[in-house]
């Protein structure tokens, strides 16, 4: 089994996703049970590859045995192994949430949200082109019947742009994708990038192009400036437990930016090194200006939190286009970070807005509630965390960010990244005393919330305690895997030169 | 390590209190006061080790990476700021205890409390600048919540998110700048930035550095500017602000400049910037002070004056105005908490803290009239009390400035018309209380506190006097070390009383008989000073907050729009320049492999496409009649294929091709037929420019991949197809073999498609149209007899050209896919034929469990394969001989296939047949919640397939 | 002579194909594109039979096949759908 | 729900699956006889429930004379037809007729029917719903009750005979 | 491939071509739909029937060996063919189009004064 | 001729992309399987256009580049599921806001 721990994360929430899905109705314990055991199960399974990558070895798994750059391949290195582990703890917060009711809400939630996952460590592990697309088709085409689930008008609106946006952009994809097979004769991203050293000087521009325009879809995924008014409205209105895996669906673009560049342009690739970085860079700035406003506009919480999860794009995309080891690992910390607090405060907005009724989540008065000091604690902590301030995880994350600029890119990220922080800190100070302080005299509102939601959010928010006390370790990993990913060479050997090229 | 404890045990006793939230107060406030004061304990037990010169560190790693250690350091300066963190702290705690009301939650203030000694004491130990940092935040924080502890007072949530925004910005200003100062130190670590100040000074960056430095120190210790959120911060509980707001919090930022006074105060540019705030603030806050109404604005604002004269003197910078600076940390730390706390009892016992409901309260509260007095000539700087001390050494300081040059009479003036002001508030705030007569009754009548609470007062009191009686005995040795700790040196120096008849004194003497008098008027200055009363910071800043929230709202709404017109522009414009900055280098778009000679076929293919394309878009406002021309395109883009030898994508696209119009049929059904004429000419023109360029973006570089020699690695494919994959047909091995894992995926989105649409259909309230775009009736014959009969014919033969694809795929073309669609849709015949009604009596199975199973076996088809220990996905044939029948294959990859045909067949299905019967009796029910379906015992016939 | 009769029908059929077209794109009334499409339909086996013989190859059979059931389905489809607007029901 | 009982219900028609099938592999030998004999069982058995009155084929010799009737109607039909088409100076006199049904069964009115489209210049244009007569068109006709009378005796009567009497 | 096999191809296929091409001219010229109607029916099937029966006689000829797979398509058309116009001239009746003057005889479908002229709502459909 | 394939793309990508620039749901729909269509053959010809030789590896000796067909195929497929969603979704939209404006906005002007 342990030569076949690299496929678990798709294979296992596959599995799962057959099981629950095979019936569509009744059974909610035994449904309940599958999905609670397949996503613990995957939690293990990425601290298994995580352990694996440490080494610093890039290892690979041949689909059907055939060999890469001929079949597919499974890449697990220090950063995929990160993904994935990220991605679980994030699922077994988001599905145990969910076990609190909103599984209940429509068809096949478990099932769907399995399968989802599934496509979610397919995009991370994958080290083919084109299967990368296959799997976003899966993580996107699940997120659509995820954002639906429970039904509703303002879940339909936004996913009409959500949907047709990444139609479109699914068509570019394979442009691109075509592109490059056209250019380089191969899908293989290792193979490609082995090529890029030898590539005929008149295919150069054909590259740029089929490049560029995956980084439009890219883009698309990880909501860059021009790109991402899809997000708010879809990231608010989707399901509690949904909203939060979302939160590393944004990631899911970032990965690829960083997988797909630092790999085939990297120091190999020559006139063509690093074509994105300028984009993604100065994108990346604009992106946090526009989320910073938005922070300040929002009069909802949950749209508050989808702009303050655009903020974390923004920052994290300003790393990608950075484009050093420091800034990689800096991203990389305040990508674990800000994906697992922001899935948590999606968790805890469904919360608080049970709690208060109908007034929901909106900031505006309501009736105080019954567990309302627990919920305004959490909300504290979830809010310091979010905001970068200490002592939990944002402020560390913030920290090597701007520690990660250099010269003349400081002037503008910290300018940024602080006033964004700023908008974060006087918006979220603002909603938490509307919602915990500005209430009407009265009875409090709202029933006690299930245990399971409790525990779903607690763990979310409590991982941002864990970055902190393990700052260390973790920023180790993180450097290492940085390091891992400016020398392409490294998986380049491992899959192309010593593979042979044959089975 | 027991400096890891002094600093961790405050934190510690966060938990405490929350832990005894339920028992009784005294318990839970005994137990609050336990840690902190072994902490105080432990400090004092560090004295004599200093004393001796030792330097006090401690240090483990953290998060290398950043240079953040857990790094402790206790100097002088700490121990000064320690001493009165913890000191001051307790004497709050036991005032607390009697100041909060018996049904408030005193568990929770006492958590909030003790967080905010233990960032306090963590600021003041830090030895890393980012640890400095975090403890600086964590500052703002809890103090958020202690001034916003009465949360139901809209005052007190509106303090609070002034303070919090304002020390908060300004924390991000201080990140950066000691992130900026780290760099330029080399180090974060609290002693290398000390030592490097030359090379700080000398960086092109220091003025950044510096500004953004002070940025955090001023807001935090309230300088001018920035002083207009304490004020506001009075909304907390007294105890809070006698604490937070004398003693520590604002003090931070006072100790911030004094911590780093070594590594960067070293320039003109400080002295001017700082002794200029300083001043400014000393004299704006007691000008204020002297005009408030409310007891405890007048201390607020007496607060910022003397956080100002502090300023003043660690801009001046001297050896001496450090001294002075640290002497008057100390001093004000303690007349200033008693008077907090006095004020609070004042108001704990009339319940108002008005001036002019106040009045005569000696005779009610001699001790306290008394203890105030004291304490409040302290502050006035009267002889023989602390303040004096300071103050005096204060004006020695301010005189000796060097940097104004010409204007160096400005600064002893200004210093002195500080003093007189401070004077005369602390006049008036006694006698105003005390002594004259109330104009109106105050809510509550007046007696003496608990003795115990008034204790801390009289502790500190005491503590003034004895002080400023003192000064040699008692603080001589603290401020030794402190000032060594900040000035990394030796000071010589003695505090005395009495230094002889010289100017200094001259000024403390004018200082109190002009204050006196000032006092006297200071009812004709009020009208003076009314004009300013209007703006209040409060309001200012609640509308700039809202009028930013509107603006960002408002500009929002402009830039994003809700508009998936504008969305997809833009999304397509970018797919445009990209796509367009590569083409522009492509030196020659024609490659060297050139065109192959054209046919009549393929120019009338071409001519089909083109047509049928500007024909869907052209005539999309009749929607029909675009989709028939859509299905030209398609039909043609099938035989595209074919002409091109790809039979297997010419039978898919056939396939998905008429699946596709059906569906798109069934949905238009439900939306109107035609669409109106809404764009304006311009925007279309726009539009199809953009597509317009956008396709030819794309094929410019279609052409030029076209033209150019292929280098794929697709010979391994048709190699190994036979050998390796077991079937001829090498698109079919590719799809179950080679890339079986993308099948896979794309099996399951298939099925996700099933499921997703599902979804969609639930609850789905619907708009039948009762006739058709024209108006026409619908036609009564819903199910053509002739189109029964043959629709019966046609099934098997369907389903036998279905299997015969399905079976010969891996050796030709064909497939489970193809297969797949072709079952659907013949079955999908039956329902457009016959009616849902009598084709679910013989359908009778669930789509879902069909789709789902496919999915299975491919997948368990994969998995197989770990029995003989070969990764996922490895496939596997074989040859064997039956009697009759002979020599056959058998491949895994069928088994792989079978599972994409179930897939496709059941998604499909139920893509198809749910949307069909939407408008029939069998139409997917509104969905029950699981529960429901669990209990109600039986399974209705409408269930959905 | 074979390649010479391939030569004509080619022609015959291509010419076919844009007699379809033209009633496709005037039709006036839907039944009339829909007959056009139809017949396209029809037509488009010719082409890939002529393939076939063309290329000496039976690789295109199935594709004839299909063409001649979907295509009537497809048709079928539009029909029920001008008819009834409810294709399913 | 419908079941059949019989495990071949329908011989005639399942050899018929089973010569198609050949067709389709273009190949007898023994395996592929033995899976389209399995398959001309199989899909009959998923099938049959779908056929709601299966026709009887009471007479099969004159089915098979029917059927080449038709074809050859069919050819010399079709070339009359293409000359009326091909024409541009004849003067056509379309025609609607009622043509009034003797046939009851479904199936055999659809044969009917496809038979009469397939035929000289005639398209059955509308079954009524009560199946009592067929809406033709001719493209050239001027005599209606010759036309009626031409496709009875051709056609229906014919069918009758083989399905329904 | 003897002369003769060749030639008869050659005339299958031209015959076919040309059936096709009627077919399709008659589509194209004639001047009302019903009339339209006649020419994909019959002459495109008889037409396509011819190619594909050219195609089986060449791959025979080729191979050796008897290959009547066509044989299957042109039992599909011929199954289709009629069920596809009978359709689509129910649809043409159904929206009432225009037949051309000369025309006799006048179906239920066509004569204005049977049905009113607003439109009044099958009793078959509800509201769902 | 790959001139003639590359307009042919060309133009209909940019009948596709016009559609989905409409501010009614279905023509965006049409629009994107319409684009779907043109990206499919786009893709298709990466590998080259060869006119004889399929990639059965019995027959004949030419062959076309099999691995964009594989490509092609599963894009079909995801594409055919992509649009199957939108579509209902639109329908569905239509029915929430009763109208199919894109953004739900507009009323609906028939
Ligand atoms: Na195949
Ligand atoms: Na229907």
């Amino acid at each position: 089994m342990i030569q076949h721990l690299i496929v678990l994360p798709v294979v296992v929430p596959l599995i799962a996703g057959i099981l629950l899905l095979y019936q569509r109705q009744g059974m909610v314990r035994y449904k309940r049970i599958v999905s609670v055991v397949a996503t613990s199960a995957l939690l293990l399974v990425a601290i298994g590859l995580l352990n694996q990558a440490a080494s610093g070895e890039v290892t690979y798994y041949a689909l059907g045995d055939w060999q890469p750059p001929f079949g597919i391949a499974l890449v697990l290195d220090r950063l995929s192994a990160l993904m994935l582990l990220v991605t679980a703890l994030l699922a077994v917060g988001a599905v145990v949430f969910a076990c609190g009711g909103d599984d209940e809400k429509g068809s096949n939630f478990h099932g769907l949200f399995q399968w989802q996952l599934m496509g979610i460590n397919g995009a991370f592990l994958t080290g083919d082109l084109f299967n990368l697309f296959v799997f976003f088709e899966v993580l996107l085409l699940a997120s659509y019947a995820l954002l639906l689930h429970g039904g509703g008008k303002a879940r339909i609106q936004s996913s009409v742009h959500y949907v047709v946006l990444n139609l479109a952009g699914s068509s570019l994809f394979l442009i691109g994708v075509g592109i490059l097979y056209g250019a380089t004769g191969t899908l293989n991203m290792a193979d490609m990038a082995s090529r890029m050293a030898e590539l005929p000087a008149e295919r150069e521009g054909l590259v740029v192009a089929g490049a560029l325009m995956l980084l439009v879809v890219f883009g698309l995924k990880a909501a860059i400036l021009p790109l991402y008014f899809w997000l708010p409205r879809a990231y608010a209105s989707a399901p509690a437990p949904v909203a939060a895996l979302f939160a590393v669906m944004t990631k899911v673009g970032i990965y690829a930016i960083l997988r797909v560049y630092s790999l085939v342009f990297g120091d190999q690739a020559g006139n063509l090194e690093a074509l994105e970085q300028p984009w993604v860079w100065w994108l990346s700035l604009a992106t946090l200006a526009a989320a910073g406003i938005g922070v300040m506009a929002a009069r909802d919480l949950r749209l508050l939190i989808a702009y303050l999860v655009l903020i974390s794009v923004g920052t994290l995309l300003a790393g990608v286009g950075m484009r050093s080891p420091e800034a990689t690992s800096a991203l990389l910390y305040y990508l674990i970070h800000t994906t697992l607090i922001t899935g948590g405060l999606f968790l805890l907005a469904e919360m608080i807005g049970l709690q208060r009724g109908k007034p929901g989540t909106r900031l505006v008065k309501g009736r105080p509630m019954v567990q309302g000091s627990a919920l305004a604690l959490a909300f504290f902590i979830g809010a310091i965390a979010v905001a970068g301030l200490p002592p939990l995880s944002g402020a560390f994350g913030k920290a090597l960010m701007l520690n990660a600029a250099e010269g003349s890119q400081r002037l503008w990220l910290w300018t940024l990244v602080l006033l964004a922080g700023l908008a974060s800190l006087i918006a979220l100070s603002r909603a938490g005393s509307t919602l915990f302080w500005r209430s009407h005299r009265g009875h409090l509102s709202g029933r006690p919330l299930p245990r399971c939601q409790w525990f779903g959010m607690a763990w979310l928010l409590s991982s941002s305690l864990l970055l902190v006390v393990f700052a260390g370790p973790v920023s180790d990993y993180t450097q290492a895997a940085a390091k891992q990913l400016a020398n392409p060479s490294l998986v380049i050997d491992t899959l192309i030169n010593d593979a042979g090229g044959t089975q | 390590m027991t400096l890891l404890w002094i600093a961790l045990l405050p934190l510690l006793g966060v938990l405490v209190p929350a832990l005894n939230a339920q028992r009784s107060r005294m318990v839970c406030s005994l137990a609050t006061a336990l840690l902190p004061a072994i902490a105080l304990l432990l400090t004092l037990m560090q004295i004599p080790a200093l004393l001796e010169g030792e330097a006090l560190r401690f240090a483990v790693g953290w998060l290398p990476e950043l240079n953040l250690e857990l790094a402790l350091r206790l100097d002088g300066l700490s121990l000064l700021f320690n001493i009165l963190i913890m000191g001051i702290g307790l004497l709050i705690l036991l005032y607390a205890h009697f100041y909060l009301a018996s049904d408030e939650p005193v568990g929770r203030f006492y958590a909030f409390l003790m967080l905010f000694m233990a960032s306090m004491v963590g600021i003041s130990m830090s030895d890393n600048l980012i640890l400095l940092w975090l403890f600086w935040e964590l500052t703002s924080l809890s103090s958020f919540l202690l001034i916003g502890f009465w949360s139901h007072q809209s005052d007190a949530r509106k303090g609070a998110r002034m303070a919090l925004t304002v020390t908060g910005a300004g924390g991000l200003a201080l990140l950066a700048g000691l992130l900026l100062l780290g760099d330029m130190a080399g180090s974060f670590s609290m002693g290398d930035v000390l030592a490097s100040s030359d090379r700080i000074i000398a960086d092109s960056r220091y003025p950044l550095m510096l500004g953004l430095v002070l940025l955090g120190a001023f807001t935090k210790s309230a300088q001018f500017p920035f002083h207009f959120w304490l004020p506001h911060a009075m909304a907390a509980p007294t105890p809070v602000s006698a604490y937070l707001h004398s003693a520590t919090m604002v003090k931070a930022g006072i100790f911030l400049m004094a911590r780093l006074h070594p590594a960067i105060a070293d320039s003109e540019l400080w002295t001017v910037v700082v002794s200029l705030v300083g001043t400014a603030t000393l004299l704006y806050g007691a000008w204020f002070a002297l005009f408030k109404t409310d007891l405890k604005g007048i201390l607020a604002f007496s607060t910022v004056s003397h956080l100002g004269l502090i300023t003043v003197l660690l801009g001046i910078g001297s050896p001496m105005a450090v001294l002075a600076a640290l002497f008057h940390i100390l001093n004000h730390a303690t007349f200033k908490a008693a008077l907090f706390m006095s004020a609070g009892i004042i108001d704990h016992e009339t319940g108002t803290r008005e001036l002019k409901q106040l009045g005569g309260l000696k005779k009610a509260m001699p001790v306290t009239a008394l203890l105030t007095t004291l304490a409040a000539a302290a502050m006035a700087g009267v002889p023989l009390f602390n303040g004096f001390l300071s103050k005096e050494m204060f004006f020695t300081e301010t005189l000796k400035t060097p940097v104004l040059g010409g204007l160096s009479w400005l600064l002893p003036a200004l210093a002195t018309l500080g003093g007189i002001l401070s004077v005369a508030y602390s006049l008036r705030l006694v006698h105003a209380v005390f002594f004259k007569p109330a104009r109106e009754a105050p809510p509550k009548s007046p007696h003496e506190p608990p003795h115990l609470m008034r204790l801390p007062v009289e502790i500190l009191v005491v503590l003034c006097v004895v002080i400023g009686l003192l000064p040699a005995l008692t603080a001589t040795h603290l401020l030794d070390l402190a000032t060594q700790a900040v000035l990394q040196r030796p000071l010589d120096f003695k505090l005395a009383i009495w230094h002889g008849v010289n100017l200094p004194l001259m000024m403390s003497v004018a200082a109190l008989l002009i204050g006196t008098v000032l006092y006297w008027r200071h009812r004709d200055m009020r009208l003076f000073t009314r004009q300013f009363e209007s703006v209040d910071a409060r309001r200012v800043f609640e509308r700039f907050v809202v009028a930013i929230g509107y603006r960002a709202e408002q500009f929002l709404a402009a830039f994003e729009g809700n508009s998936l017109q504008r969305y997809m522009t833009l999304l397509l414009s970018a797919a445009f320049v990209m796509g367009l900055i590569g083409l522009v280098q492509v030196t020659d778009l024609t490659g060297a492999a050139g065109n192959q000679p054209i046919d009549g076929v393929v120019i009338l293919g071409a001519v089909m496409l083109i047509f049928g394309g500007i024909a869907t878009a052209a005539t999309h406002r009749y929607r029909l009649i675009s989709l028939l021309m859509l299905s030209i395109v398609g039909l043609f883009v099938a035989l595209t294929f074919a002409r091109f030898s790809a039979p297997d994508l010419a039978l898919t696209q056939l396939s998905v091709e008429v699946v596709t119009m059906i569906l798109l049929m069934l949905a238009l059904f439900f939306l109107p037929q035609k669409t109106p004429q809404e764009s304006s000419p311009l925007r279309n023109v726009r539009d199809i420019l953009l597509a317009g360029s956008l396709g030819l973006v794309i094929a410019s570089l279609n052409y030029a991949v076209l033209t150019r020699e292929t280098l794929s690695i697709s010979s391994f494919f048709v190699e190994n197809s036979k050998p390796g994959g077991g079937g001829y047909n090498v698109v079919n091995v590719i799809l179950v073999d080679f890339r079986g894992f993308d099948t896979l995926g794309e099996i399951t989105v298939l099925a996700l498609a099933g499921l997703a649409i599902f979804k969609l259909l639930n609850r789905l309230r619907l708009f039948i149209p009762h006739s058709d775009g024209e108006g026409r009736v619908w036609s009564p014959d819903r199910y053509p007899a002739i189109l029964t009969s043959v629709s019966m014919t046609i099934l098997p033969l369907a389903l036998l050209v279905s299997a015969f694809i399905f079976l010969r795929g891996h050796n030709q073309p064909g497939g489970g896919f193809i297969a797949g669609l072709i079952t659907a849709v013949a079955l999908i015949l039956l329902y457009m034929a016959r009616g849902v009604e009598w084709a679910q009596e013989r359908l009778d199975f669930p789509f879902q469990p069909v789709a789902i199973m496919g999915v299975a076996v491919a997948t368990l088809t994969g998995l197989g394969s770990w029995l003989f220990g070969y990764p996922f996905l490895t496939s596997s044939f074989g040859y064997f001989t039956l009697p009759v029948v002979g020599e056959f294959e058998l491949a895994t990859a069928l088994l792989f296939d079978l599972g994409v045909y179930l897939a496709v067949v059941g998604a499909t299905l139920m893509i198809l047949a749910n949307l069909g019967k939407v408008t029939t009796a069998h139409r997917p029910v509104p969905e029950q919640t699981e529960k429901d379906a669990e209990t109600s015992s039986n399974p209705t016939s409408k269930e959905p397939r | 002579m074979l390649s010479i009769a391939l030569y004509i029908t080619l022609a015959l059929v291509v010419m076919a194909l844009l007699m379809n077209l033209y009633r496709l794109t005037i039709g006036p009334d839907l039944p009339d594109r829909v007959l056009a499409l139809d017949t396209m339909y029809v037509n488009s086996i010719a082409l890939i039979v002529l393939l076939g013989l063309w290329l000496n190859s039976k690789t295109y059979f199935e594709s004839a096949l299909l063409i001649a059931m979907l295509g009537f389905i497809s048709t079928v489809a539009v029909c029920k759908y001008i008819l009834r607007g409810d294709i399913i029901e | 729900m419908i079941r059949s009982r019989a495990w071949l219900p329908t011989p005639v028609f399942s050899l018929l699956l089973l010569f198609v099938w050949l067709l389709l592999v273009r190949s007898v030998a023994p395996g592929h006889i033995v899976l389209g004999g399995a398959l001309a069982i199989i899909i009959p058995l998923l099938t049959n429930r779908f056929w709601d009155a299966r026709p009887r084929i009471k007479k099969p010799l004159l089915l098979l004379r029917f059927v080449l009737r038709v074809l050859g109607d069919i050819i010399t039909a079709n070339f009359e037809v293409a000359y009326l088409i091909a024409n541009p100076w004849r003067k056509l006199n379309p025609h609607f007729v009622e043509y009034p049904l003797m046939l009851e069964e479904r199936f055999t009115i659809t044969l009917l029917a496809s038979t009469i489209s397939l035929t000289p210049g005639t398209v059955s244009a509308n079954l009524r719903m009560d199946g009592k007569s067929l809406l033709i068109h001719a493209l050239n006709e001027t005599d209606e009750e010759a036309l009626i009378e031409q496709i009875r005796e051709r056609y229906e009567r014919p069918l009758k005979e083989i399905y329904e009497c | 491939m003897s002369l003769w096999v060749e030639a008869f191809i050659s005339l299958l296929l031209i015959t076919g071509g040309a059936f096709v091409f009627v077919g399709s001219l008659g589509m194209a010229h004639l001047r009302d739909f019903y009339m339209r109607l006649h020419g994909p029916t019959k002459a495109t099937t008889l037409g396509i029937g011819c190619m594909l029966v050219a195609s089986m006689a060449y791959f025979w000829s080729i191979d050796g060996r008897p290959d009547i797979q066509e044989l299957l398509i042109t039992l599909f058309l011929f199954i289709t063919a009629p069920v596809s116009a009978h359709l689509l001239a129910k649809t043409g009746l159904h929206l009432r189009l225009k037949h051309i003057d000369i025309t006799q005889g006048k179906p239920v479908e066509l004569r204005s004064e049977e049905v009113g002229k607003k439109p009044v709502p099958h009793p078959d459909k509800g509201h769902g | 001729m790959e001139l003639l394939y590359a307009i042919t793309t060309g133009v209909l990508t940019a009948s596709g992309l016009y559609l989905t620039l409409r501010g009614r749901t279905f023509p965006v729909v049409v629009g994107l399987t319409l684009l779907s269509y043109a990206v499919n053959l786009f893709l298709f010809s990466m590998g080259g256009l060869t006119t004889d030789g399929a990639a059965l590896v019995n027959e004949g000796d030419g062959f076309a580049d099999p691995l964009p067909q594989a490509l092609v195929l599963t894009a079909i497929v995801i594409g055919f599921a992509m649009t199957a969603f939108v579509v209902i979704l639109a329908m569905r939209a239509r029915s929430e806001v009763g109208n199919d404006h894109v953004d739900g906005k507009k009323e609906d002007r028939e």
